[in-house]
C-alpha cells in the first residue's frame, strides 16, 4: 500500500530533523542549562529556536506534501465503486448503495456525488505511492524505519515513520502551537529566573520555602514534551508510539509537578500520571491483542529488499486489517482467526506435517472467519487502544486528572490542552480507526457523549478560570471522541486542529489574566478589559472560535466549521440510527453549554465592574513576548478553518483519510445490536449542512445570551440560580463526585490489603530470617575459630621468616645513591669477567 | 705537511693518501669529547660542569655529523646540548648558592670510582676493538660529510617514525633479514615516545609545581617539611 | 603581574625554594631619576620589599635659607624641583609676598600665570618622555624633549636662562616679556598642539604601554591622601584637588577669571573625555597609566590657561611693577603656603623677625611625600614595574633631598 | 667549485678542502664583523632618523659610516675589567660561546645558489639548533658576573629563549612542510619565478605563520620590545652588565648577526630567498647552470636579492626596536605561551590541511 | 691490530662511547651533587648514543652495510628524546628534593637505607 520513495524520504528527513532537534535542545537545556546566561536565562531561547526551527521544517514539509499532492476536490465517491466486492463472511461490510442503507444516506451519497460539496472520497492521484494492489485505491502515505531496534519473524521493533498529511498537519499544529506557547512562557515564566518564596508551601519550620529559580527546567521539559509529543505524531508503529504515548505521560508529570513543592502539584502530577496508567493498561492490552495474533505493530506495509532484488513486503496493521484484495473493507485477519481457532489448528497440527498442517490451516481460514472466530479479539484490541486513548485525551471515567492538571503552569497547561497530551489520544483514536470495528466506534461515541455532557455541565459552576477552560477542553474533546465514533473521521481531527489554535490560545489568554491578577478566582476578578485589552480582546475571539460562532452560511470562526461538522455527522448517524438519537442531542446541547460557560468566564473576568479592587488594581497588561503569542494565535483561531478553494485543513485531511473508512461501516453485535456508521459523505447534503448550522448557531445563541443575562447585564442573579438548584450545583462542583468515588472505590481498599499485607510481613516473615540470621552467626563463629589458629598460624611462621631474611638483608641498602651506582657498575663487570671465563671470550663479539 | 701528518698518526691517512679530513676531524672531536667529559668529572663548580657537558654533548653532535648521521646530530644539538642542558643550567642557577656549588667528595671515593671505573673501561675497550669487522672503514676518503649529505637521511627516518621502512634494501649480505623478518617502522615507538614525553612534561609539572605551605606559626618557614601539603 | 598576597601570612607561595635576594636600585641606575637608591628585597623576580634610601642630593637648602634674605633665595628654588623652576620660584615668591601682604601688579599676575604654565608643560614633557624611558622605549624621549627645548628657547628669551631663572621673584618678575615674544609662544602652543596626538599614539594607546602601566601601582584614593600625596599622582587616584582652585586666596587670585577644569577623573570620565584616547580596559583608577593620563591632560589644560593669560596679558596697560629691593626686610610672623606645582603640591614655610633674612624657612616638597607611596605600590610588584612605578609618580631628587 | 681547483689548478685534494673551509670561514667571519659593522651604522642612523635627529655625521665622511669602526678601535682600546668574584674562566669564555654559535649558524645559512658554506639537508634544523646555542654564551655570562642584575638578565634570557624555540620551531615546520625538504637550498628553490610563489603567499595560514615567527625570531634574538636580558631601565645592562671592551663586542656582533640570520631564515622560508619578486633572470632567460659567466650574474642577482631581503628584515627589527616600549617578562611569556605556540600551532594544522585540501597548491 | 694505524671505523667510535660511558658513570659516582649525577646520566646515554650511530652509520663502513642500518639512528633519537624526559624528570625531582633537604647532596638522601 505504502512504500517508501523519494518524497517520503524527504518527508522523514524533514519531518524527523523536526522531531528530533526538541530533543536536542532538551539534550542542551540538560547538560548545559544552568551555563546558558544568568540563571540559564537562554535557555529559553535555546528551546524556543528548537521548536520554531522544527516549526520552519514543519512547514517546509507541509509545503512539499502540498506541491506533491495538491488536496484539490477530488471525483469523490467513485472509490465506492471501485471497491471490491465485501466478504459475505465478513460481520462488518460497508453499506451498499441500496442495500442496508437507508432511502436517507442514499439520497445523501447521491447529492454528494453530484460533486458540489466538499471533497470526500479515496483521494486518487496519490501518484507517489506504490501502489500494490493493482487497481486498488491507494491513499498517499509513506512508511519506513529509520532504524530497527530488534527484528524477528513475529515482531520488528523499530523507529520508524508513517507519514500522511495527518501526520504533516499535526506536526505544523503542534509545533506552531508549541512555538507560541515557548514564546509566550518566555515571559511568563521570568519570575523563575531569580530565587521564588513560594507562599503556597509551608515548611515545618513554619517558614515558607525558598528555592532557586527553574527556568532551563521548564524549557527543558517543555522541549522534552514536544519531542515525546511528535514522536507519537510521526510513529510508524504502535510500539513505538507507546514508547513516546509514556514519554509524554512522564513530561506532563515533570511539568504539571514544576512546583512539585507544592502538595497539590505533585499530588495532581502524580494523579494525572496514575490516571493515565490506567489507560495505559488498556493500551498495553490492546497492543499484546494486535501483537499476538498479527505479529506487527507497524502501522503501513515494510517492503524489505533482498540482495537478490526481490521485494518481500511485510503488512502492516492497516492492510491487515483492510487488506487491499478485499477493497479495504475490515475483516478480521486471518493470524486473529487462527488465533481464536487455536484448538483447532492443534488438531489439525497434530495429525500432518509442519507444511501440510499450514496449508489445511489456511483453506479453512475462511470458514472460521465467516463462524465470526476472532472478531472478539479485533474487538478487544480496539476497546484497549481506545482505552489508552481515554486516558490520555481524559474521557470519562479517566478525566479526572485534567482539571487537576491545572497546577502547572499555564504555558503548560496550553500545550497539554490544546497540542499535545490530549491531542495525542484523539490522533492515535483517528490513526487507528480503520481498525475499529462497529462495536468499538459504538463504545467510542458513547464514552465521547457522556463526556462531553459531563464536563460541560461541570464547567457551568467552576469558579477556577483554568478549570472552566480544563472541563470546556474535557468537553471538546468529548466532542472528537463523538465524531470518531459515529463516522466523522474528518470532523473529529478536524475539531481536533481547530480546537487546538483556539482553545491553547484560551489557556495562553487566561495565564496572561492569572499573570496580572495573581488568582485564578474568576470571582475576583472582572471589568479587566480596559487594563489588559490584547489579553481580553484576543480572549473574546478564543470564546467565539470555541462556540462556533460565525455567520451562517457565510462565514465563521474556526470552531464553527469544525463544530458543524461534527453535529452534521451526529445528525446523519441520528437518522440512519434514529436508536442513538441521543448522540445528536447531546452533540447538540453541548453547544449550548459550551457557549454559555464560556461566555460565563469571559463576562466574568472581563466585563462589569472589578469585584475585588486589590486584584484590579494592580492588573497590567502582559509584556509583548506574552501578547504577540496570543495575537497570533488569535489570528489563527479566526481562520483555521477557512479553506482558499481546494486549500483547507479539511480537504488535507480527507487526503490521510484511512483507506476503506469512506463508505462506512455497518455490523456489530458483539456490544451493541447492528449500527450502521454512515460515510462521512453524507453529512455534507444541503439539508443536513442547512439544519445543523441553524442548530449550532441557535444553540450557541442561546448560550450566550443567556451567559449574557447572568452575568453581563445582570438580569438574574446567578447566586439566586444556584440557591434555587442547590443539589444539583454542588453535584456539578464536585465534578459528578468522581473523585470522591475514585478514592470509595480504589484508594480505601488499596489501603486495606496494604495493611493486611504489612501485618503479615512483620508476624511471619520477619521471624524467619530472624531464625536465619541467627544460625548464620553461630556458624561464622565456628569458622573464624579455624581461621584464627590455623590458617593465620601457618602465614604467620611464613611471614616471621621472611622479616628475618629481610632484617639480614637490610644492611646491604645504605640509602646511597652513589654507591648503588658503584653496584651496578661492579656487577656490570663482574657479569663481562664471568662471561669470558665461561665462554672463554670477551664480549659476545663477531 | 701532509706527510708528516700522517706518518705521525697513520689514523689521518686516508685510502688515497693525502691528509683525511674526515680522520683529522673525527680526532678533534673525540678528543675534545672525551677530555671534556673527564673535565665534567674533575670540575667541582657544577656551573662549570655543566658547562662542559654542553661542549661535550656538542662535540659528539659533530662526531654525529661525521659519521653521516646529520639528522641525530641536528637532533642532539637542538634538544640535548638546546633543551636539556638548558634545563640543567637552570636548575643549576636556582641551586647555585655558595654552600652547594662544590660539595666535596671523599678522595676514598673518587679513588675507589677510578678503580670501579677502570675495569669498566678495561672491558668496553677491550669489547670496542675485539670486534675485527667493525674497524676499518672502506669510505672513499674525502670529506665524510660531504659524502653523506648526498644521501639524505632526514627523509627514511623520517618515514620510518611513520611506520614506513624505505631501507629496506640497505640491509644486505649476512646483516639482512634472511630470517624472513621483516623490518617494521616506528610508529608505534614513535606514539609511545610521544605519549612518554608528554606524560614526563605533566610529571615534572607537577613535582616541580608550586605548593601551598603553611609554615607552622614561625617567619622562617625554612627547614621544616612538616607543613607540606 | 602584581601579586596579590594572601591575607594569612603563613600561606606562601613557592615554586623552589629560593633565598631572597637584596638588590640595590641606584643610585646609579638608569632608571631612578637621578640619585634615589632602592634597596629591592626580591624573590626571583618579584619585589617583596623596596626601601627608598634619599639624600644624596642634599644642599642644605633650607639652611641656606635663613642665611640670605628672601630675595636671595629664589636662585636656591630653582635648584630644588630642577624641571620646573618657574614654578619653584613663584611658590617661594608668592609665600614671601603673602607675609609681607604685597600684592603685583594685574600684569605681573598674568605673565606669572603664562610662565608658570609653561613651566608646567616642560615638567610634564619630562616626565613623559622619561616615562617612556622607564619602559623601554627611547623615542618618546627625544619627541618630548624637541618641544621643551622650544619652551626653554622662550624662557631663554624672557630671562635668559634655559634651567634655572630665577625670574619671577618677590613682588613681581625681573624684566618684562621681550618684543614679540607672545607671538612666538603662540607659534609654539599652535605647532604643538597637533603633536600631543602623537604622544597619545606612542604611548598613551600602545598597547605594550597600556600593558605596562594598567593596573599597576594602584594607589587608592584613601592611601593617597594618607600618605599627602598630591598633583597628578593624587588627581590620578581620582581625588578632585588642585591648589589653583583649592588653595589660599592669594594664590587662587591669580587664577582669578581664568577657565579651567582640573584634570581629575569623575564618574568615570576625564573633563573632555571625548577628545582623548578612551581609558583602556586595562588601567585602574590610580594606576600607572592614570597619573601618566592625568599629566597628558594637565599639558593641554596648561596650554589653555596659557592662551587665556596672553590674551589678558596683551590687554594689560600699565607697568608690570618693580620686584622688591634685595635686602628688603621682611616683617616679623610666620607663613606657610602651598601652591601647584608640576610635580604636585609645593610648600613653603617662613618666619620672619623683621630683619631681610627669614627667622626660618622650610620646604615642603611633593615628591617627597608622592615618593613616600613607593614602598606601598610596590609591594609584591615584578622588578619591571619598579621603573614603571617610580616613573609614574614623576620625582626630582633635587626637590626631596633639597 | 671545488672540482674546478682540483682539475685545473691540479691541487691536491685534502689542500682544496681545507683551502674551502678556510675561505669559507674567512668569509663568514667578514660579514659577521662587516655586518655588525654596518648594522651598527645603520641602527644608529635609522634610529636617528626616528627621533628627528641626524646621528653620526662626520666620522669617516659624511654619514659617519666610519663611526661604528672607531668605536670597535675604541672599544679595542679599553680597559679589560672583570669583577673580582666572577668565574674567571667562564667570564671570559661566555662572550666567545655566544658568537661562535651565531657564527656556526652561518654555516648552513644559503646566500644564494649554492653560495652556502655546508649543504646540509637538514639545513633549517641545524641552523636553529645552533642559534639556540647562543643563549649559553649569555646564561654563562650572566653567572659569571657575580652580579645580581647580570644573573635577572640570564635567567629572563633562558626562560625566554627556551619558551620562544616553541612557537619558532613550529613556524619553520610550515614552509618545510610545504617544501618537504629541511635543505634550505631546495625551499628556496622550490619558491622561484614571481612572488606569488613566495610561502609568505602561499595560503593564507602561511601568511600568518609569517609574523608569528616575525615575533618569534624577533624575541629570540633579545631585541626590543623582547629585550627583557638587556632591559637597561630594569636591569642596568643585563647579562653584560659587567662586560666591556672587546668581549661586550663580541655579544654585540652575536646580536646583531643573530638579526642578521634570523631574517636570511625568513627570507629562504618565506620570502622566496634569493628570487626576486620578478624572476629577471629567467624572464631573460638566464640560469644558474648557463655558462660561467651568466651564471655568475644570476648568482650575484640573487644574493643581492637575498641580502636586499635580509636587510630589509634587520631594519624592520629596528624600526620595531624605536617605536616599541619594552614588554614585562610575564607578558612576554604570555605573548608565547599563550598567544604565539597556540597560534602557531593552528596554523601548522591549517597549512596542513590546505595542503592535503589543494595537494597542488592553490 | 692497532687502531692508530686504522681508518676510522665502527672500533674508533666504540672507543669514544666507551670512554664517554665510563666517564659518565664515574661521574654518577663520584658526584655528590645531585645534579652532578644527572650529568653523569647524561653522558652516559650520550656514550650509548655513539655506539648506536657508529653501528647505524654506511659512512663509517664504506660499502658494507651497516649493522644497524637506519635502526642506530632511530635509537639514538629515541634516547635523545627520553634523555631530555628524563632530565626534565630528573630536574623535577631534584629541585623537590632541595626543598625538602634545602640542599642537593645525594648522600644527605638517605632516608631509604635499611
Amino acid at each position: 500500500m505504502e512504500v517508501q520513495s523519494d518524497l517520503g524520504a524527504t518527508l522523514a528527513t524533514l519531518l524527523g530533523l523536526a522531531w528530533l532537534i526538541p530533543l536536542g535542545s532538551f539534550a542542551a537545556i540538560l547538560f548545559f542549562g544552568p551555563k546558558m546566561g544568568p540563571h540559564g536565562r537562554n535557555a529559553a531561547w535555546v528551546a524556543t529556536s528548537a521548536i520554531g526551527a522544527s516549526f520552519a521544517l514543519s512547514l517546509i514539509a507541509l509545503g512539499t506534501w502540498m506541491v506533491s499532492h495538491p488536496p484539490a476536490a477530488v471525483e469523490h465517491a467513485s472509490a465506492q465503486h471501485q471497491s471490491a466486492q465485501p466478504d459475505d463472511h465478513s460481520p462488518w461490510s460497508p453499506p451498499r448503495d441500496g442495500g442496508s442503507v437507508s432511502a436517507t444516506f442514499a439520497r445523501f451519497a447521491a447529492d454528494a456525488s453530484a460533486g458540489e460539496s466538499h471533497a470526500a472520497g479515496e483521494s486518487r492521484h496519490g501518484h507517489s505511492a506504490h501502489a500494490t494492489g493493482g487497481d486498488a485505491p491507494t491513499k498517499p502515505a509513506y512508511s519506513g524505519d529509520w532504524y530497527s531496534l530488534y527484528s524477528s519473524p513475529t515482531l520488528v521493533l523499530s523507529i520508524g515513520w508513517y507519514i500522511d498529511s495527518l501526520t504533516v498537519l499535526l506536526f505544523v499544529m503542534v509545533t506552531f502551537i508549541a512555538t507560541c506557547t515557548h514564546v509566550y512562557a518566555v515571559g511568563y515564566m521570568q519570575n523563575e529566573l531569580h530565587d521564588i518564596t513560594d507562599h503556597e508551601v509551608t515548611l515545618a519550620s513554619g517558614g515558607h520555602l525558598h528555592r532557586p529559580g527553574r527556568y532551563p527546567r521548564f524549557f527543558q521539559g517543555l522541549s522534552l514534551f514536544c519531542f515525546s509529543m511528535l514522536g507519537i505524531v510521526i510513529a510508524g508503529n504502535l510500539a513505538m508510539v507507546f514508547v513516546f504515548w509514556e514519554l509524554v505521560g512522564i513530561c506532563s508529570w515533570f511539568l504539571i509537578g514544576f512546583s512539585f513543592e507544592r502538595t497539590s502539584a505533585s499530588t495532581a502530577a502524580n494523579k494525572a500520571f496514575i490516571v493515565n496508567r490506567v489507560g495505559d493498561v488498556g493500551l498495553l492490552i490492546g497492543l499484546m491483542a494486535l501483537w499476538g495474533s498479527l505479529g506487527t505493530l507497524h502501522f503501513g506495509n515494510t517492503v524489505t529488499v533482498h540482495a537478490d532484488g526481490q521485494q518481500v513486503v511485510r503488512p502492516g496493521l492497516f492492510s491487515l486489517v483492510r487488506p487491499g484484495e478485499h477493497g479495504h473493507a475490515l475483516q478480521v485477519p486471518d493470524g486473529m482467526v487462527v488465533a481464536a481457532a487455536s484448538d483447532r489448528v492443534a488438531s489439525i497440527a497434530a495429525g500432518n506435517s509442519a507444511e501440510e498442517a499450514a496449508a489445511e490451516v489456511a483453506a479453512e481460514v475462511p470458514e472460521w472467519r465467516a463462524m465470526g472466530m476472532g472478531s472478539w479479539l479485533l474487538v478487544v484490541a480496539g476497546l484497549g487502544i481506545f482505552c489508552g486513548c481515554m486516558g490520555k485525551s481524559a474521557q470519562v471515567p479517566l478525566h479526572v486528572w485534567l482539571p487537576d492538571a491545572m497546577e502547572g503552569p499555564t504555558p503548560v497547561s496550553a500545550l497539554v490542552h490544546s497540542a499535545t497530551m490530549v491531542a495525542a489520544g484523539v490522533y492515535l483514536t483517528g490513526r487507528c480507526s480503520p481498525l475499529f470495528t462497529p462495536d468499538v466506534l459504538m463504545v467510542i461515541a458513547y464514552v465521547g457523549a457522556i463526556t462531553l455532557l459531563l464536563a460541560a455541565t461541570i464547567a457551568l459552576v467552576c469558579t477556577d478560570i483554568k478549570r472552566v477552560l480544563a472541563y470546556s477542553t474535557v468537553s471538546q474533546l468529548g466532542y472528537m471522541m463523538l465524531a470518531l465514533g459515529v463516522g466523522g473521521w474528518v470532523a473529529g481531527l478536524f475539531h481536533l486542529v481547530t480546537h487546538a489554535f483556539f482553545k491553547s490560545l484560551l489557556f495562553l489568554c487566561s495565564g496572561s489574566v492569572i499573570h496580572a491578577c495573581h488568582t485564578n478566582d474568576m470571582r475576583r476578578m472582572g471589568g479587566l478589559l480596559k487594563k489588559m485589552p490584547y489579553t481580553g480582546w484576543t480572549m473574546l475571539v478564543g470564546c467565539l472560535a470555541i462556540i462556533g460562532a460565525g455567520v451562517p452560511f457565510v462565514i465563521g470562526f474556526s470552531g464553527s466549521y469544525s463544530k458543524d461538522s461534527i453535529l452534521a455527522q451526529a445528525l446523519v448517524f441520528q437518522r440512519i440510527n434514529p436508536s442513538h438519537a441521543v448522540l445528536w442531542y447531546a452533540a447538540a446541547g453541548g453547544t449550548a453549554l459550551t457557549a454559555f460557560s464560556m461566555f460565563r468566564l469571559w463576562f466574568m473576568t472581563f466585563v462589569g465592574e472589578p469585584r475585588d479592587e486589590h486584584v484590579a488594581e494592580h492588573v497590567h497588561e502582559s509584556p509583548a513576548v506574552m501578547t504577540v503569542p496570543l495575537v497570533v494565535l488569535s489570528v489563527m483561531a479566526v481562520i483555521a478553518g477557512w479553506s482558499l478553494g481546494p486549500l483547507g485543513v479539511a480537504t488535507l485531511l480527507e487526503q490521510a483519510r484511512p483507506l476503506g473508512t469512506a463508505d462506512g461501516l455497518t455490523g456489530g453485535g458483539l456490544l451493541t445490536a447492528a449500527v450502521t456508521v454512515p460515510a462521512e459523505a453524507a453529512s455534507h447534503a444541503e439539508d443536513i449542512h442547512f439544519l445543523v448550522t441553524v442548530t449550532a448557531f441557535a444553540t450557541a445563541a442561546a448560550g450566550v445570551l443567556l451567559a449574557a443575562a447572568f452575568y453581563a447585564w445582570r438580569l438574574v442573579n446567578p447566586a439566586a440560580i444556584a440557591a434555587l438548584l442547590r443539589p444539583a450545583h454542588t453535584f456539578l462542583e464536585h465534578g459528578w463526585y468522581f473523585d470522591e468515588i475514585c478514592d470509595w472505590m480504589f484508594v480505601k481498599p488499596t489501603y486495606g490489603i496494604a495493611a493486611l499485607a504489612s501485618a503479615n510481613d512483620r508476624r511471619i516473615i520477619d521471624p524467619i530470617v530472624h531464625f536465619f540470621a541467627w544460625a548464620s552467626r553461630q556458624l561464622a563463629a565456628g569458622d573464624a575459630w579455624m581461621d584464627r589458629v590455623v590458617v593465620d598460624g601457618l602465614v604467620n611462621v611464613l611471614a616471621s621468616a621472611t622479616w628475618a631474611t629481610g632484617l639480614r638483608l637490610r644492611a646491604i641498602q645504605t640509602g646511597h645513591l652513589r654507591q648503588y651506582v658503584m653496584f651496578i657498575v661492579v656487577g656490570t663487570v663482574a657479569i663481562f669477567l664471568l662471561a669470558s671465563i665461561m665462554f672463554g671470550t670477551m664480549v659476545a663479539g663477531p | 705537511m701532509s706527510s708528516s701528518v700522517a706518518s705521525l698518526l697513520p689514523v689521518l691517512a686516508a685510502a688515497e693518501g693525502g691528509l683525511n679530513w674526515q680522520g683529522f676531524l673525527f680526532l678533534l672531536f673525540a678528543v675534545l669529547a672525551c677530555s671534556l667529559a673527564v673535565a665534567v668529572v674533575v670540575a667541582d663548580n657544577v656551573v662549570r660542569m655543566s658547562f662542559y657537558l654542553v661542549l661535550s654533548l656538542g662535540s659528539t653532535a659533530g662526531l654525529f655529523f661525521l659519521a653521516g648521521a646529520e639528522f641525530v646530530g641536528a637532533m642532539q644539538l637542538m634538544i640535548y646540548v638546546g633543551g636539556t642542558l638548558v634545563l640543567l643550567v637552570f636548575g643549576v642557577m636556582l641551586t647555585a648558592q655558595e654552600p652547594f656549588v662544590a660539595i666535596k667528595t671523599p678522595v676514598r671515593d673518587k679513588l675507589l670510582a677510578g678503580l670501579v671505573g677502570g675495569a669498566l673501561l678495561a672491558v668496553l675497550l677491550q669489547a670496542a676493538v675485539s670486534g675485527p669487522a667493525w674497524s676499518g672503514s672502506t669510505a672513499e676518503g674525502g670529506n665524510a660529510v660531504a659524502s653523506s649529505s648526498g644521501q639524505p637521511s632526514a627523509t627514511p627516518l623520517g618515514m620510518a617514525l611513520l611506520g614506513v621502512r624505505v631501507d629496506g634494501d640497505v640491509a644486505s649480505g649476512e646483516q639482512s633479514p634472511a630470517d624472513g623478518q621483516v623490518r617494521s617502522g616506528y610508529l608505534l615507538p614513535f606514539e609511545i615516545v610521544s605519549v612518554h614525553l608528554l606524560v614526563v612534561l605533566v610529571g615534572a609539572a607537577y613535582l616541580a609545581r608550586s605548593k601551598r605551605r603553611k609554615s607552622s606559626g614561625g617567619q622562617g618557614g625554612g627547614a621544616s617539611t612538616g607543613g607540606m601539603r | 603581574m602584581s601579586q596579590v598576597i594572601d591575607d594569612d601570612p603563613r600561606i606562601i607561595e613557592f615554586d623552589v625554594r629560593t633565598d631572597e635576594m637584596l638588590v640595590n636600585m641606584g643610585p646609579q641606575h638608569p632608571s631612578t631619576h637621578g640619585v634615589l637608591r632602592l634597596v629591592l628585597r626580591t624573590d626571583g623576580e618579584v619585589v617583596s620589599e623596596v626601601e627608598p634610601h634619599i639624600g644624596y642630593l642634599h644642599r642644605c637648602a633650607e639652611k641656606i635659607g635663613e642665611n640670605i634674605s628672601a630675595r636671595q633665595f629664589i636662585p636656591y628654588t630653582d635648584r630644588m624641583d630642577y624641571l620646573a623652576g618657574m614654578n619653584m620660584n613663584l611658590g617661594w615668591s608668592l609665600a614671601v609676598e603673602k607675609l609681607m601682604r604685597l600684592q603685583v601688579t594685574e600684569k605681573a599676575r598674568h605673565l606669572r600665570v603664562l610662565i608658570a604654565e609653561l613651566g608646567r608643560i616642560a615638567s610634564h614633557l619630562v616626565g613623559m618622555g622619561a616615562y617612556g624611558l622607564d619602559l623601554g622605549t627611547f623615542s618618546p624621549f627625544l619627541y618630548a624633549f624637541r618641544e621643551r627645548e622650544k619652551i626653554l628657547n622662550l624662557f631663554e628669551e624672557a630671562c635668559g636662562a634655559r634651567l634655572t631663572y630665577s625670574y619671577i621673584t618677590v613682588g613681581g618678575l625681573t624684566a618684562d616679556l621681550p618684543p614679540g615674544w607672545l607671538g612666538r609662544c603662540e607659534a609654539f602652543l599652535n605647532e604643538f598642539e597637533p603633536i600631543i596626538r602623537e604622544y597619545h599614539a606612542l604611548l598613551t594607546t600602545n598597547a605594550i604601554f597600556v600593558k605596562r602601566t594598567g593596573g599597576i601601582g594602584v594607589l587608592s584614593p584613601e592611601m593617597a591622601i594618607n600618605y599627602g600625596c598630591s598633583g597628578p599622582v593624587l588627581r590620578g587616584s581620582g581625588v578632585d584637588q588642585d591648589m589653583r582652585r583649592d588653595g589660599e586666596p592669594i594664590y587662587t587670585a591669580m587664577y582669578d577669571g581664568y577657565a579651567f577644569e582640573v584634570a581629575v577623573m569623575k564618574d568615570g570620565t576625564y573633563p573632555r573625555d571625548r577628545a582623548y584616547p578612551a581609558v583602556p580596559a586595562d588601567a585602574v583608577l590610580g594606576d600607572c597609566w592614570h597619573r601618566f593620563f592625568v599629566r597628558m591632560l594637565e599639558v593641554v589644560q596648561s596650554m589653555e590657561l596659557i592662551r587665556q593669560a596672553i590674551d589678558r596679558y596683551s590687554a594689560c596697560t600699565g607697568s608690570l611693577g618693580e620686584p622688591v629691593k634685595i635686602a628688603e626686610k621682611i616683617p616679623a610672623g610666620d607663613v606657610y603656603l602651598e601652591t601647584e606645582c608640576p610635580k604636585g603640591q609645593m610648600g613653603f614655610y617662613l618666619i620672619g623677625n623683621g630683619t631681610p633674612k627669614p627667622w626660618r624657612v622650610r620646604a615642603r616638597s611633593s615628591s617627597f611625600s608622592n615618593l613616600s607611596v613607593l614602598p606601598e605600590l610596590c609591594h609584591g610588584c615584578l622588578i619591571a614595574d619598579v621603573p614603571a612605578i617610580v616613573g609614574s609618580l614623576d620625582i626630582v631628587m633635587g626637590e626631596i633631598d633639597r | 667549485m671545488a672540482e674546478y681547483l682540483i682539475q685545473t689548478m691540479g691541487l691536491p685534494g685534502w689542500l682544496t678542502w681545507s683551502l674551502l673551509a678556510v675561505l669559507s670561514a674567512v668569509l663568514i667571519l667578514n660579514l659577521m664583523a662587516g655586518g655588525a659593522l654596518v648594522f651598527i651604522w645603520a641602527e644608529r642612523k635609522v634610529s636617528a632618523r626616528i627621533q628627528d635627529r641626524l646621528g653620526p655625521t662626520r666620522t669617516g665622511g659624511r654619514f659617519g659610516w666610519l663611526q661604528s669602526l672607531a668605536d670597535g678601535i675604541k672599544l679595542l682600546a679599553k680597559e679589560d675589567l672583570m669583577p673580582e668574584r666572577a668565574d674567571k674562566m667562564l667570564f671570559r669564555v661566555a662572550p666567545y660561546v655566544s658568537f661562535c654559535a651565531s657564527f656556526a649558524a652561518f654555516i648552513g645559512l644559503p646566500f644564494a645558489f649554492d653560495m652556502v658554506a655546508l649543504r646540509l639537508n637538514v639545513g633549517v634544523f641545524y641552523v636553529v639548533a645552533v642559534l639556540g646555542l647562543e643563549v649559553f654564551g649569555v646564561i654563562l655570562a650572566g653567572y659569571a658576573s657575580a652580579s645580581k642584575w647580570s644573573l635577572f638578565g640570564a635567567m629572563r634570557e633562558a626562560a625566554q629563549v627556551v619558551s620562544y624555540e616553541v612557537p619558532l620551531g613550529m613556524c619553520i615546520v610550515v614552509p618545510v612542510m610545504l617544501a618537504g625538504t629541511m635543505d634550505l637550498v631546495t625551499i628556496a628553490e622550490k619558491q622561484s619565478g614571481w612572488f606569488t610563489n613566495w610561502y609568505l603567499f602561499h595560503d593564507p595560514f602561511t601568511f600568518v605563520v609569517f609574523w608569528v615567527y616575525t615575533t618569534c625570531a624577533v624575541a629570540s634574538v633579545n631585541r626590543a620590545p623582547f629585550d627583557l636580558a638587556e632591559a637597561e631601565s630594569e636591569l642596568v645592562a643585563g647579562f653584560h652588565t659587567e662586560y666591556s671592551g672587546l668581549r661586550w663586542s663580541f655579544f654585540y656582533m652575536a646580536e646583531y648577526s643573530s638579526m642578521f640570520l634570523v631574517s636570511g631564515l625568513a627570507a629562504i622560508l618565506f620570502l622566496g630567498g634569493w628570487n626576486g619578486p620578478v624572476p629577471i633572470a629567467s624572464l631573460l632567460g638566464l640560469s644558474e647552470g648557463s655558462g660561467e659567466s651568466t651564471g655568475a650574474f644570476v648568482r650575484l642577482l640573487g644574493l643581492a636579492n637575498f641580502l636586499g631581503k635580509a636587510t630589509l628584515g634587520v631594519l624592520f627589527m629596528m624600526w620595531i626596536r624605536w617605536t616599541l616600549p619594552r614588554l614585562r617578562i610575564d607578558q612576554v611569556m604570555t605573548t608565547c605561551l599563550k598567544y604565539c605556540t597556540p597560534i602557531a600551532a593552528v596554523m601548522f594544522a591549517g597549512a596542513m590541511t590546505w595542503l592535503w585540501v589543494f595537494p597542488g597548491g592553490c | 691490530m692497532n687502531l692508530l694505524f686504522d681508518p676510522v671505523g665502527v672500533s674508533h667510535y666504540l672507543v669514544v662511547g666507551a670512554i664517554l660511558f665510563t666517564t659518565g658513570l664515574v661521574c654518577m659516582v663520584v658526584k655528590r651533587n645531585a645534579l652532578g649525577v644527572l650529568m653523569g646520566i647524561e653522558l652516559v646515554l650520550n656514550g650509548a648514543n655513539v655506539n648506536f650511530v657508529a653501528f647505524g652509520s654506511p659512512v663509517l663502513r664504506g660499502e658494507q652495510a651497516s649493522i644497524l642500518g637506519l635502526d642506530g639512528q632511530l635509537i639514538a633519537l629515541f634516547v635523545i628524546l627520553l634523555a631530555a624526559a628524563e632530565a626534565a624528570v630528573a630536574l623535577a625531582i631534584t629541585l623537590n628534593f632541595y626543598n625538602n633537604y634545602s640542599t642537593v647532596d645525594v648522600d644527605r638522601a638517605d632516608d631509604l637505607k635499611g
